[in-house]
C-alpha cells in the first residue's frame, strides 16, 4: 500500500523523466548540430585554398566554392522532395479516407494492414526496384509526357532513356512515404468523433460533405504533422536516390531529363566512401545546409498550421 | 408543412443483437411526438431510424417501414441523405463544429444545401435561427468566436439553432433539453410549440413533466429485462398517457413521476 | 562460428593451425569479391582468424587505417606524400606501404540492337572514345566509329554515355586512359569524379551495368568482371585492335614501370602505361593496392599483415582472386618486388 | 429587410422570443434540383476519385512486393536462411551445396534494431508524455516539439556520421560495432515515437484524465495507468512505424556497424552485418565470376539472387514484426462502439 | 463523516478570464447543498474549485480560499491529489474508461491508488456501488464487458459507482442526472439522500424540483450579461429559496419553474 507520500515522490521522479526526456531531445539535437558544425568547420577556418581544390575535385571543376556547390544540391533535395510530397500527398489522403471511411470494415482492416507493412519496406528494396523494374517501365510514360506536354518547361524533352531523372526518382520517393502519411492519416481520422459525423449526416451532408465538415478539419492537425513527417523522410533519403538518379549539378527544372540535379543525402553518400579528410569536412558542411533547411521547412509548417489553428 | 410518419413492424438491430423489437407507430403531422422509457429501452435507437441515422453504426440494420408521408424511407431507391435533409435531428450531447464560429455553425447545413446566399440572407437566417433557440443575446457580439468556446447549454443549443435553420419538414430531438437550464427549456420548448405549425416534431425525453407540456402524443417504451429487446409498450395522447393510461406498466411508470 | 560454410573441400583443416585472432581491413569496393574470396582461402588454413573487410571505399579506408583501427587497408589509389607522413602515427615503427593486389581491366560497355546483342565487339581508337565520352559524337553510325568497324552495320542510334555518379578509382584510371591515349581530345583535369555533364550518372559499377542493360544505345565503363552479356569495345593498340581480356591487362601491366621516385620506403606502385604498344595488351587497367604497415604496436598484427600479403600475392591468392572475379594475375616482376617489400616486415 | 432591433433580457417572455426575428423566407436557401445533383455528382465523383486514388497506389506497391516475391524465392530455402558468407567465393557453391546466406545478417539486422528500441521507445514516449502532459505550451516545449521535427528531418548519413564521430571520441578512434549502429538509428527512431505518441496521448480525451484526477489518483499513475494504457494501440503502431523507419537503414549503418561476412553475436563489438546492407553489398557485386574450369553449379548472377532473397527476407521480417505488432494492439485495444 | 466547506472570496480565472466572482458560502456537513443558475453562471466551476479540478485545464486559476473543515485546500503545502481523494466528482459527461471493464471501472479509484483489495472485498465493494447507483440488476450478468458498451443513462450510473467506491467525505455532482430517466434520477436521488448521511454533497442541478426535493440548501448563481463574471447572487435554506426568496433575482428565476 502506497502512502500520499511516496505517490509524490514517484510523481516528481515521473516529471523528472519526462522533463529529461524532453531536455534530452534538445541535447542530442545540439550535440549533433555541434559536431556538424565542428566537423565543418575546415570550411571556414581552414585553408580556403585546399578547400575549393576540395570542391572542384568533386565537381570536375565545375564549383571551387561551397556555396556554389551547395547551392544546386540544395535545390535539388528541395525539388525532388516536394515533388515526392506533392504526388504522394492526396494519394495518402485518398488511401486513408478510403479505408477510414469508405471501404468495407473487412477490406478496411485488411488494407490498414497492407499500408502498415508497406510502411516498413526498407528503402534499399524501393531502390532496387526502382532502379531495376521502375526505370525501364516508366519509361514509354516519361516519353509520351514529354511528347504532348513537353511544351510545360518542366516536362521538356527528350526524355531521358533510362529514365533515371527527378521525375522517376519523385515518384519512387512518394511510394516511399504514401504508407507513412497514409498510416498516420487513417489514424487520424478514424479517431474523427462520432458526434461530429452524425451532427453534419443529420444537417444532410452527402458522405463527402461530412468529410470535408467534419473528418478533414478534425484531422487537419494531424495530416499536417503527418505529410511533414514523410517530407522529412524524402528530404533526407539516401539510398532510393543514390541508386536511381542520375545526378547533375544544375539549378534545373527537367524533371525528365537526366543528369540535372543531385540531392545533399545521396551526394554525401556517393562522395564520403572515397573523400579525404576535408572533403568529409565539405560533406558535412552539405549536410549542416540540409538540417538547417529542414529546421526552415518545418518552421514554416508550424507556424502555417499556428495560424490556422488561432483562427 | 410537417409531414406524418408511419412506422410498421420495425425490428433495430446492432450487428446480431435486436436493440428494439416490432415497433409500430404512427406519427401524425405538426404534432410533437414525445418517446419517453426507462433508459436502455431504446428512444434514441428508434428515433434514429426515422431520418437513417441509425444505420451509420457499423453492423447496424434494421428490417421493417418507415413511411413518411407515405414514401418508404427504407426503399431501395431513397438517398439516405435525402431523408436526413428532410428529418432534423438534435443530439442529446451538443456536438458543434469544433473549427467553426458560431454563424458558421448556424449556417453550416444551410450551406450545404446552397451555395451561394446573400451575407444579409445569412445574417437573417443566424439571428432568426438563434432567437429560436434563445441564443441571439447571448452570442450576439461574438458571432466569429467558435462554437466551443460557449458552455454546454450555450452549445446545445447553437445545435439547435443549427438544426432548425435547415427548415426541415421533420424535427426528431433527442433528449435535447438535457443539458439546459429551465430558462433555456423554455424557450426551446416554446420554439417546440412554434415549431409545430410547421414541422412534425419527435421527441425523446426523461422530463415527463416536459413530455405532458409539449407532447400532443406520447410513447411509452420499455424493456422486460436487461438484455432483451426494447418495446412499444403503449401509445396514446398526452392527456390520456398521463391521467388515464390504459395499460399498467405505463401507469407504474408514469405514476412514480416526481416533482 | 554460427553458421559458416564448411570451407570446399578442406573438412580435414579442422586441426586448428596458423594465426588466431580478429584482423579487420577496409577500403576498396572494387577489391570486395577478390578480398572476399582471400578472406575465404587465408582463414581455411588459418581456422582461428576471423577477418572482416568493409568494402566503404579507398577514402574511407586509408583514413580507417590511419586511425590504427584496421590492418590494413585496401585502395585504388596509392598513397599520397602526407598519408605516409601520417601513418608514422599508427605503425611502430617506419611507414606504412602500399602494394599492388589487384589488377582489373575497365571494360569500355555498350548495348546496342544487333551489334552487342548478337555478340559482337566494336572497334575504338583512344581519341573516338574520348569523343563519345566527352559528347562530341552523339551517334552509333558516325562516320568515325563506322570508318574502323567496316565489318558491322551501326544503326543510326543516339549515344548515351553512362558514366559512374559517386567518386570512383575506376573513373580516375579510365579517364587517366583517355587523357593518356588521347590527350587532345580529353583536356579535362584528373579527377575520381566524372568532369562532364554527358549522358547519364549511375551510382557503383552495378548501377552502370544495370542502365546500360535497360536502353539501347548506351555506352559506359565497367570492371571487366561485370561486363555480362553486354558487349565490349576493342580498344585500338598501336596498329591493332585488342579485345578485353585478363591476360592482355596482365600484358599491360607487365610493360608498365613501377614508380622508382615515390616517397616512403618499400612502397610499390605501378605507373600504368596507357600508351603501351606491347602485344596484345589492353591499356585500360586499374591497379588496385593492399596497405600496411612494416611494423604494428602489436605483434600478432605484424604477422597478420605479413602472412596476408605473402598469401595474397602468391599464386594461390592470385588464382583465387581470379577466378572469383576475372582479375589478371599480378605479373613476376611486379610480385618479385612485392617480396622485397614482404621481407621487409616485421 | 426587417432589421433587428437591440432587445435586453434573456429571461424575455416566451411570446416576445422570436418577435424580432427577422422574417425568413426559406425558399431562397432551398436547394435546386441542379444543385442537388450536382452534390450527388461530386460525392459519387469523390468517392470514385478516392478509390483511383487507393487503386493508383496499389499498382506500385504490387509490383514491388512481386518483383520482390518472384525473384527473393528463388534462392530462399533453409540452406540460405542458416549460414552466413563465410567461404563463398564467386559463383562457386559452398561445402554445403548452398551459394551463402544470411544467418548473420538476420541476427545483426534484430539485435541492432532491437538495441535502438530499447534506447528510444522509452525516451520517446516520456518525451511525448513531457510534451502533451507536462508542457502546457511553455517555451521549452515548443522548442523541443520544433526540434523533434528538426530531427526527423535529420539525413539518415548523418545521423551515421554522428555516431560514428561520437564513438570515435568515446571508444577509441575507427571504433565500429553494433550498438553504435543501434544509437544512429535511435537518432531516426525516436522523432517518428515522440510524434505518434504524441498524436496518440493528445486524442485520448481530456475527460478520462478529470475522471481518474477526481478519484484521486496522482498525475504519474493517471498518466501510466490511463493516459497511456488507453492510447497503447496508437502507441505500438507509432513504434512499429519507427522500427519500420530504421529497419532498412542501410547507409549509416555501412559506416557504424560496418559489414563481416562471419556471425557476430555480440552487439558491443566487432564489426556486424543487416539485411539492408546485405542487400546493397551484394545488389553492389552484381556478378560472380565463374571461371572458364567451373564446375556446372556456379552460378553468375548469384548476387543478385542472394540481394532479392534477403530483401524477401526483410519485408517477411518486418511483417512477423508487425503481426506482433497488431497482437499486441489487440490485446490492449481500446473497446469502444467505434 | 462528511466535512464541512468554508468559501471566502473566491475569484475564478480561465486565463486572464473573471469567469466567477468574489464567492462566499458555507456548505454544511452532512448536508445536501444544491447550485442552480442560468447556463453559463460558472455552477460547474465553482463546483470544480471545490476539489482543485479547476486548476487542470491550462491557465485556469483562483485566488482565495476553500476551507475543508477548517483547512484551506489552497494553502501552499496541501496536495491536491489527496483533496481530490476526499472530494469526489462525478461529472455532466458520462466518462467511464473504454479500457476498463464495468467492475475494473468501479474498481478504478482504488486500483488506481495501488491499493491492494483481496477478490472478495472488491467484488462486495462493486456490488455496493452498483446497487447504490441502480445499476446492479442491469449488468451483474455483464461485470466483465466494457464499460463504455452501455447506454449513455447507465453509463452515467456507472460514473457515479465509480466516485461513491472512493468513499470521499464530500461528493460532488454536477448535473449527475441530466442524462438519466426518472426511474434512475429517483434511484440517485435516493443515493444522495442516503449518503448524506456520512457525506458533505454538492450538486449542480438544472431541474429546480430536483433542488427542492433533496438539498437542504441551494445556492443561486447569476450573471449580470454575457461576458461579464457569473456571481453567488443567493444563497439560502432550500425552502426559503423555494417559497419565499428574500432576493428578486432568484425570485424571478426560481417563480420561472414549471412542471
Ligand atoms: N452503438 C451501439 N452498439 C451496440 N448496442 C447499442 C449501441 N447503442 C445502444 N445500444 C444498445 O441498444 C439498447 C438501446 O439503447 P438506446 O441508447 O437506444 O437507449 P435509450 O432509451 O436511448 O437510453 P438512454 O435513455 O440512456 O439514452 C441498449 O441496450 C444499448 O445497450
Ligand atoms: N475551459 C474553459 N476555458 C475558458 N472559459 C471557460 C471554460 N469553461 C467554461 N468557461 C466559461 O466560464 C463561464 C462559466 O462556465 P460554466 O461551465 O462554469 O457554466 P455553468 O453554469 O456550468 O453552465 P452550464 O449550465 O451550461 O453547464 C462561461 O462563460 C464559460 O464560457
Ligand atoms: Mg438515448
Ligand atoms: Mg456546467
Ligand atoms: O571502389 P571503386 O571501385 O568504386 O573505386
Amino acid at each position: 500500500m502506497t502512502k500520499p507520500v511516496s505517490g509524490k515522490q514517484v510523481d516528481k521522479v515521473f516529471r523528472a523523466i519526462a522533463y529529461a526526456c524532453g531536455i534530452l531531445i534538445l541535447v542530442v539535437l545540439g550535440a549533433v548540430a555541434l559536431f556538424l558544425l565542428f566537423r565543418a568547420w575546415p570550411l571556414i577556418g581552414g585553408d580556403q585554398s585546399a578547400v575549393s581544390e576540395t570542391i572542384s575535385s568533386f565537381t570536375g571543376g565545375k564549383a571551387t566554392n561551397f556555396w556554389a556547390y551547395v547551392g544546386p544540391l540544395l535545390f535539388g533535395t528541395v525539388l525532388v522532395a516536394a515533388l515526392a510530397l506533392a504526388i504522394a500527398f492526396f494519394v495518402a489522403i485518398g488511401i486513408a479516407l478510403f479505408i477510414s471511411h469508405y471501404a468495407p470494415k473487412k477490406l478496411a482492416a485488411a488494407l490498414s494492414y497492407v499500408v502498415d507493412l508497406l510502411a516498413a519496406i526498407p528503402s534499399v528494396i524501393y531502390g532496387l526496384w526502382g532502379g531495376l523494374v521502375l526505370v525501364p517501365a516508366i519509361y514509354p510514360f516519361w516519353n509520351w509526357v514529354a511528347t504532348y506536354l513537353g511544351w510545360i518547361p518542366i516536362f521538356a524533352g527528350p526524355a531521358a532513356n533510362p529514365s533515371r531523372t527527378v521525375a522517376t526518382v519523385a515518384v519512387v520517393l512518394a511510394i516511399m512515404i504514401l504508407p507513412i502519411i497514409t498510416s498516420i492519416t487513417r489514424d487520424i481520422f478514424l479517431q474523427t468523433p462520432r458526434l461530429q459525423e452524425e451532427a453534419a449526416l443529420a444537417l444532410g451532408a452527402t458522405k463527402w460533405e461530412m468529410v470535408k465538415l467534419a473528418v478533414l478539419p478534425f484531422g487537419k492537425s494531424g495530416v499536417i504533422s503527418a505529410s511533414m513527417l514523410g517530407l522529412g523522410r524524402a528530404l533526407g533519403e539516401t539510398m532510393a536516390v543514390l541508386m536511381i538518379l542520375s545526378p547533375g549539378l544544375k539549378y534545373s527544372f527537367r524533371l525528365l531529363q537526366a543528369s540535372q540535379d543531385q540531392t545533399i543525402a545521396a551526394n554525401i553518400a556517393a562522395q564520403y566512401p572515397e573523400a579525404n579528410e576535408l572533403g568529409v569536412s565539405v560533406l558535412i558542411g552539405t549536410g549542416l545546409v540540409l538540417f538547417v533547411i529542414t529546421f526552415l521547412v518545418n518552421f514554416l509548417a508550424r507556424k502555417i498550421t499556428e495560424k490556422k489553428a488561432v483562427k | 408543412m410537417g409531414q406524418r410518419i408511419d412506422v410498421n413492424n420495425l425490428n433495430i438491430y446492432y450487428g446480431s443483437f435486436l436493440a428494439v423489437e416490432d415497433v409500430n407507430i404512427n406519427i401524425d403531422a405538426n404534432k410533437v411526438t414525445a418517446f419517453i422509457g426507462p433508459s436502455g429501452c431504446g428512444k434514441s435507437t428508434v428515433l434514429r431510424t426515422l431520418d437513417r441515422m441509425h444505420e451509420i453504426v457499423p453492423g447496424a440494420h434494421c428490417t421493417g417501414e418507415v413511411l413518411l408521408e407515405g414514401v418508404n424511407l427504407y426503399a431501395p431507391d431513397v438517398d439516405p441523405v435525402a431523408v436526413r435533409r428532410d428529418v432534423g435531428m438534435v443530439f442529446q450531447r451538443p456536438n458543434p463544429f469544433p473549427t467553426m464560429s458560431i454563424r458558421e455553425n448556424v449556417l453550416a447545413g444551410v450551406r450545404l444545401n446552397n451555395k451561394k446566399i446573400s451575407k444579409s440572407d445569412a445574417d437573417d437566417l443566424v439571428e432568426w435561427a438563434l432567437r429560436g433557440a434563445n441564443l441571439w443575446n447571448e452570442v450576439k457580439d461574438r458571432l466569429d468566436n467558435p462554437g466551443v468556446g460557449l458552455s454546454g447549454g450555450q452549445q446545445q443549443r447553437l445545435c439547435i439553432a443549427r438544426a432548425v435553420a435547415v427548415h426541415p419538414s421533420v424535427l426528431l430531438m433527442d433528449e435535447p433539453c438535457s443539458a439546459l437550464d429551465p430558462i433555456s427549456t423554455l424557450a426551446v420548448e416554446d420554439l417546440i410549440n412554434e415549431l409545430k405549425k410547421d414541422y412534425t416534431i419527435v421527441i425523446v425525453t426523461h422530463n415527463m413533466q416536459q413530455a405532458a407540456r409539449i407532447a400532443d402524443y406520447t410513447a411509452f417504451f420499455n424493456l422486460k429485462a436487461v438484455g432483451q429487446p426494447g418495446h412499444l409498450e403503449y401509445f396514446a395522447d398526452t392527456t390520456t398517457m398521463f391521467n388515464n393510461p390504459q395499460n399498467e406498466e405505463a401507469e407504474r411508470y408514469v405514476s412514480g413521476r416526481f416533482g | 562460428a554460427c553458421g559458416d560454410n564448411i570451407p570446399a573441400g578442406t573438412a580435414a583443416t579442422a586441426n586448428a593451425d596458423g594465426l588466431s585472432g580478429n584482423f579487420a581491413g577496409a577500403g576498396a569496393s572494387s577489391q570486395q569479391s577478390a578480398t572476399e574470396a582471400w578472406i575465404a582461402g587465408f582463414t581455411a588454413s588459418n581456422t582461428k582468424a576471423k577477418i572482416s573487410y568493409n568494402p566503404s571505399g579507398s577514402g574511407a579506408g586509408v583514413t580507417t587505417f590511419l586511425t590504427g583501427a584496421t590492418a590494413w587497408a585496401a585502395s585504388d589509389k596509392a598513397l599520397s606524400d602526407s598519408e605516409v607522413e601520417q601513418s608514422k602515427d599508427v605503425c611502430a615503427s617506419g611507414t606504412a606501404f602500399d602494394v599492388p593486389v589487384y589488377i582489373a581491366p575497365i571494360a569500355v560497355v555498350f548495348n546496342l540492337n544487333g551489334v552487342s546483342d548478337a555478340g559482337k565487339h566494336v572497334n575504338m581508337d583512344a581519341a573516338t572514345i574520348a569523343k563519345i565520352f566527352d559528347g562530341k559524337i552523339t551517334k552509333w553510325n558516325d562516320p568515325s566509329i563506322q570508318e574502323q568497324n567496316p565489318d558491322i552495320t551501326l544503326p543510326d542510334t543516339a549515344i548515351t554515355v553512362v558514366h559512374r555518379s559517386d567518386k570512383s578509382g575506376t573513373t580516375q584510371n579510365f579517364v587517366e586512359y583517355l587523357k593518356a591515349a588521347a590527350p587532345d581530345d580529353w583536356t579535362y583535369d584528373l579527377s575520381e569524379n566524372w568532369p562532364n555533364e554527358v549522358g547519364q550518372g549511375a551510382k557503383g559499377t552495378s548501377g552502370v551495368i544495370s542502365t546500360i542493360s535497360q536502353a539501347d544505345g548506351t555506352i559506359g565503363y565497367a570492371d571487366f568482371s561485370q561486363v555480362g552479356e553486354l558487349g565490349t569495345v576493342s580498344v585500338k593498340v598501336g596498329d591493332e585492335y585488342v579485345d578485353i581480356s585478363t591476360q592482355a591487362a596482365s600484358n599491360a601491366i607487365a610493360d608498365s614501370t613501377i614508380d622508382e621516385n615515390v616517397t616512403g620506403d618499400n612502397r610499390v606502385v605501378v605507373d600504368v602505361n596507357h600508351t603501351t604498344t606491347a602485344d596484345n595488351a589492353y591499356p585500360i587497367v586499374m591497379v588496385s593496392y593492399d596497405i600496411v604497415c612494416p611494423v604494428y604496436q602489436d605483434s600478432a598484427t605484424t604477422e597478420f599483415a605479413r602472412d596476408w600479403l605473402t598469401y595474397v600475392v602468391s599464386t594461390a591468392g592470385q588464382s583465387v582472386a581470379s577466378s572469383a572475379t576475372g582479375s589478371a594475375p599480378l605479373p613476376n616482376n611486379i610480385v618479385d618486388r612485392i617480396n622485397e617489400s614482404i621481407a621487409a616486415m616485421g | 429587410m426587417t432589421h433587428p432591433t437591440s432587445h435586453d433580457s434573456s429571461g424575455s417572455a416566451p411570446a416576445s422570443l422570436m418577435a424580432d426575428a427577422p422574417v425568413i423566407d426559406f425558399d431562397k436557401f432551398k436547394p435546386t434540383r441542379s444543385h442537388l445533383a450536382a452534390r450527388q455528382r461530386k460525392d459519387t465523383f469523390m468517392r470514385w476519385l478516392i478509390l483511383l486514388a487507393f487503386v493508383v497506389a496499389c499498382i506500385p506497391l504490387i509490383s514491388l512486393l512481386w518483383t520482390t516475391i518472384v525473384n527473393g524465392v528463388r534462392r530462399l530455402n533453409w540452406d540460405f536462411l542458416s549460414h552466413n558468407m563465410t567461404y563463398v567465393v564467386g559463383g562457386e557453391a559452398t561445402g554445403t551445396g548452398g551459394y551463402g546466406g544470411i544467418l548473420h545478417a538476420i541476427i545483426g539486422t534484430l539485435e541492432i534494431t532491437l538495441g535502438s528500441m530499447v534506447i528510444s521507445i522509452p525516451v520517446g514516449i516520456m518525451c511525448s508524455v513531457y510534451l502533451v502532459e507536462y508542457a502546457n505550451r511553455s517555451r521549452l516545449s515548443r522548442t523541443v516539439r520544433l526540434l523533434v521535427d528538426v530531427m526527423s528531418g535529420i539525413p539518415s548519413i548523418v545521423a551515421g556520421l554522428f555516431a560514428f564521430s561520437m564513438f570515435s571520441i568515446l571508444v577509441g578512434p575507427g571504433t565500429i560495432n553494433g550498438f553504435e549502429g543501434s544509437v544512429a538509428l535511435s537518432l531516426l527512431m525516436i522523432p517518428t515515437v515522440v510524434k505518434t505518441t504524441e498524436e496518440m496521448l493528445k486524442i485520448v480525451p481530456n475527460d478520462l484524465r478529470e475522471a481518474s484526477y477526481a478519484l484521486g489518483v496522482t498525475k504519474q499513475r493517471t498518466i501510466s495507468k490511463i493516459v497511456l494504457r488507453t492510447a497503447l494501440p496508437g502507441i505500438v503502431s507509432g513504434a512499429i512505424l519507427a522500427i519500420a523507419r530504421v529497419i532498412g537503414e542501410t547507409a549509416p549503418l555501412l559506416m557504424t556497424a560496418g559489414y563481416i561476412v562471419s556471425t557476430n553475436m555480440n552487439l558491443f563489438s566487432g564489426e556486424m552485418t543487416t539485411l539492408p546492407v546485405y542487400v546493397y553489398q551484394e545488389y553492389s557485386k552484381l556478378r560472380a565470376n565463374c571461371p572458364a574450369d567451373a564446375s556446372a553449379s556456379c552460378v553468375t548472377t548469384i548476387p543478385m539472387e542472394r540481394a532479392w532473397a534477403a530483401a524477401l527476407v526483410l519485408i517477411l521480417i518486418v511483417l512477423i514484426l508487425n503481426l506482433i505488432g497488431r497482437i499486441v494492439a489487440r490485446i490492449f485495444a481500446v473497446k469502444t462502439e467505434r
